[in-house]
């Protein structure tokens, strides 16, 4: 293994424990990972030794918080290689997507206006552009998924082709197939094709497992979440070119994003404080920042090289067990760490159930991309995940508990 | 709890070799199709109505082995009951289903079963979905209508 | 004082620094108030024991934190008296405000109708209504605030005689002059000039340091945050009506709040899951069950009664001082625990920085309540706010930092 | 940091004895009023130009010891100089306010005593109201403009 995952093993309290007598197996990483105790302290430090509000004061403790605060931001930037003022912290990435939708979409698109996505988004990615679709009646293209679990880049040329599509969303890495999309690619086919054409990408399963440098990428927004990236729930962040930002009105208001407020109507506070509507996520911030801190200090290209080789391991060991296929690119290096599969005769719920008793833990059901199961022609699947703290010794426990249900359940 | 609470002999009897399990019922009255955001499965079921009673009821889909076994469960117990009986049964499977005592344990027939499922609040949903589609498919009947198609959360 | 204030005071471990080599005296609790050990306790339990997603998991770990997750949901609806599925988790009571400007404020008026509100708002309770009447061209009509700190309701009753007033937006406590609103009554007033009149309370200030019980106050909906009632950061809720959350569609849309999603569209979710798009603030959550228990444990009369005594002290103390004026009300039975203050001749930002001097933390700014500052005629006001962990020791430093204060600043 | 380190003398002396402090100026080329949206604090400013020079700046306005006593210490450094040079000045307070070393601390006059004031975050941009007024205020005039208002955060 490229780094020493027993060590980093420690860090991680609840991987220590055990369910049904047996020791855990944790293979949901893409779902949400573990938190490692430095991220922990970094909060339990904010809450013991600076609780107080930021930005507004004028004493000791409340620029202890601030500093705390706009420090995560500048490693949040650096992580991502993008400018500071380029990071809007939101609750999760989620809010990321509908801040974009809000605050771009809903007030640049009309309707002869056409957006690009694919077959393979989550939910969120998608959502808030259908519900955006109801109130603007622009028009949606999906960039269809291929056999192989690639998208059809050849059809999506095809989509751009008229030049039509002012708005494309696309996700950096599938939470069901493990596909890594070829962003930086599709972003310049976009712009070719229409050079006013605005790209957002929702990078909540790529940041926590590889390195990504958003301006080299060329795209415009890009979405994160802190829980899936070793950090704390409760925070993510839009990430986004800070030209495209200064454009745009706000969507959540209130304190601290305004620069005036009379009866008569509010401007609006320089960027990034003008999407950050309220009291922010001061605790999470310090915890995402030391997420940072820790994924950093382990080096993304470590962890994606570690992944690759466990990803490996695992798709070999799942295709040996009878009954099962993967979905999803077969070449690791094509792929992120979440392997979704299907064992035939059995329910994923029922996969779920006796895994569990295992005492692995693996994510079964529709994984909020539910136009990819229709295409998937399933109505969910198993999912087991790995990330920096799994091992080859995670694998057994999976087979072991796939056989079982096999034969279990088998009618 | 343990694998075992769950999938009780009964329970994997019925999922193995279910009761009822067809893709149409000749003579339908009513047709309902119910779905389950959480895990995708979908179900059909048909009831055929005679004397104000459950007369033929059917179901087909695809589903996690609780949701079959208890839909399997539900059509015996449920039919040759009248449709007013038959909703409270189904009212009775519900409040188990959430941790109360049955008060028809014998009219449940391989429905208690299923009281151990309970305890899995993620799979109530499944032992639900036939039962709360039965219920449905009477109800559909009662105001006059022939078709329901439903997603629901209970 | 009515509960051991010493023994709760060591619940709160920030209380026991010192800065600048003084005892930290923390008078900033309607910023944000600080979390005491069994809340940190429970987010930290969490992460230590049950780390995972909540909703979708079949294993023992996500059952465990979907407890933790709906279990503060039950703790929470409880403490104000309403029903589990009419609470909705947030990030911060600034988008509870957000919500109802999206989901019901933006999808029910148009520009023949009216919004009363007041003058005394914080901006979460104003800017989003002032934002939306950019696009849709309601009017807003506002209370004024009377030289004694109260509403002026007869002029409210005349705001409302037309019956044309469909949407009232009012705060319950104000942060700014700590007086309590009788939204009760306001609720009543506006029902019965229009009875299709919704009313949304900002009860960010209150839930903290009163009982409350929402559907006897009779309003639709009723919004609070989190930091402010000992619980973290990044995690507030809007307390609504089920039956009119029921009609209303969904603001933030992504993952776990719908139903299904085709590429022709979404359906969403029974309430209160509709609201709640993405992994939710499931450690916060855990936090804020814990903090309810905390509140319940001491009970908010007690809480009430404490700060009852503390601002008739504070009261006293700050009007003895040559030059202080005390904003707001002058009954403590009127008002909550913040005192708005100013000092002849001496800048808030130069209190401020004094008092900092002397360990004592106070706000002093404009409170994110601009328009009341201009009714006020100042542009900023100093600001002590007390809560359940001071004591009658807080009052002298504070006055000792006016006192120099006056003598370093004076013209 | 304590608070000397905010207070210094001369700043103080700046503070109760204003220099340049006046509600209006004769042959007033540009005036700007300028907010600061953190405390509400708010500035006007008036400047006369001769020979591309500063030739007449006063200040009048709200606010704390710190924005008041730079305003003043600014008016001093700046008035005489070319329009050119007083800008190179303010970019230099600017610089320093974050952190780096004045380049021209000879010319700043008082202001250098505000050094200090980088380490308070949020009195920078107290310290900042009035060299930043000064700023539009020139940069007003080389467009042609008279009156210009801004809320600003920097
Ligand atoms: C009266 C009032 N309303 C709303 C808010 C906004 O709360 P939050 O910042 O948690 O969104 C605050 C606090 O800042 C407040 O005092
Ligand atoms: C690809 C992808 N996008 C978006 C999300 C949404 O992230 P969050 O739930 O943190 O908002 C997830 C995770 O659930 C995801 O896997």
């Amino acid at each position: 293994m490229s780094f020493d995952v027993q060590t980093r093993k420690k860090d991680f309290p609840t991987l220590s424990r055990e369910v049904h007598g047996r020791r855990l197996v944790y293979l949901d990483s893409a779902a949400t990972s573990q938190t490692p105790l430095p991220v922990l302290d970094a909060m339990d430090g904010y809450y013991r030794t600076c609780r107080s509000n930021v930005h507004r004061g004028v004493y000791q403790l409340a620029e202890e918080a601030t500093d705390l605060y706009e420090g995560a931001r500048r490693k949040l930037a650096a992580l991502v290689g993008a400018p500071e003022h380029g990071v809007v912290f939101t609750k999760n990435a989620t809010e990321a997507c509908n801040l974009v939708a809000y605050s771009w979409v809903r007030r640049n698109l009309g309707p002869d206006d056409v957006v690009l996505t694919t077959h393979m988004e989550h939910h969120a990615n998608i959502v808030p552009l259908l519900h955006a679709r109801e109130d603007l009646g622009f028009e949606i293209r999906w960039i269809p998924v291929r056999e192989d679990g690639q998208l059809d880049l050849e059809e999506a040329a095809r989509l751009l082709d008229d030049g039509r599509v002012r708005f494309v969303a696309v996700g950096h890495v599938s939470n069901v197939l493990g596909t890594i999309n070829d962003v930086a690619g599709i972003a310049a086919m976009a712009r070719e094709a229409n050079p006013d054409c605005i790209v957002h990408v929702d990078g909540t399963q790529a940041v926590p497992q590889m390195p990504v440098d958003v301006p080299a990428l060329g795209v415009d927004f890009y979405a994160l979440t802190g829980h899936k990236m070793c950090g704390p729930t409760g925070i993510g962040a839009l990430v986004a070119r800070p030209e495209l930002l200064e454009q745009m009105p706000p969507f959540l208001t209130g304190g601290e994003m305004i620069l005036d407020v009379t009866t008569e109507g509010a401007t609006w506070a320089p960027i990034p404080g003008r999407f950050e509507a309220g009291t922010p996520m001061i605790a999470e911030a310090a915890g995402l920042g030391a997420a940072v801190d820790y994924l950093t200090e382990i080096g993304l290209d470590e962890v994606r090289a570690h992944e690759q080789q466990l990803v490996a391991a695992f798709l070999e060991g799942l295709e040996r067990i009878e009954g099962v296929s993967v979905h999803g690119p077969r070449d690791p290096a094509l792929r992120g760490g979440a392997i979704s599969f299907k064992l035939d005769g059995v329910h994923p719920h029922d996969i779920g159930a006796m895994l569990d008793s295992y005492g692995v833990c693996v994510r079964v059901g529709h994984h909020c991309t539910k136009p990819l199961m229709r295409h998937l022609g399933v109505n969910a699947t198993a999912r087991a995940s790995v990330y920096l703290y799994n091992d080859l010794d995670d694998l057994p426990p999976l087979l072991e508990g796939l056989e079982a249900a096999a034969s279990f359940f088998a009618r | 709890m343990s694998l075992d609470d769950l999938y009780q002999e009964i329970i994997l009897d019925h999922y193995r070799s279910p009761k009822n399990r067809a893709p149409s019922l000749e003579g339908e009255d009513v047709h309902v199709h119910h779905s389950n955001p959480l895990c995708g499965d979908e179900m059909d079921l048909r009831l055929r109505v005679a004397d104000n009673a459950v007369d033929g009821l059917v179901f087909d889909g695809e589903g996690c082995s609780i949701s079959q076994a208890s839909a399997s469960a539900m059509t015996v117990a449920v039919i040759g009951r009248t449709l007013d009986d038959a909703l409270d049964l189904a009212e009775d499977f519900r409040r188990m289903m959430h941790g109360e005592e049955s008060k028809r344990p014998d009219d449940l027939l391989d429905g208690v079963a299923f009281e151990g499922v309970a305890k899995f609040p993620v799979r109530v949903k499944c032992a639900l979905l036939g039962w709360m589609a039965a219920k449905d498919a009477i109800e559909t009947y009662l105001t006059g209508e022939r078709d329901h198609e439903v997603t629901h959360d209970e």
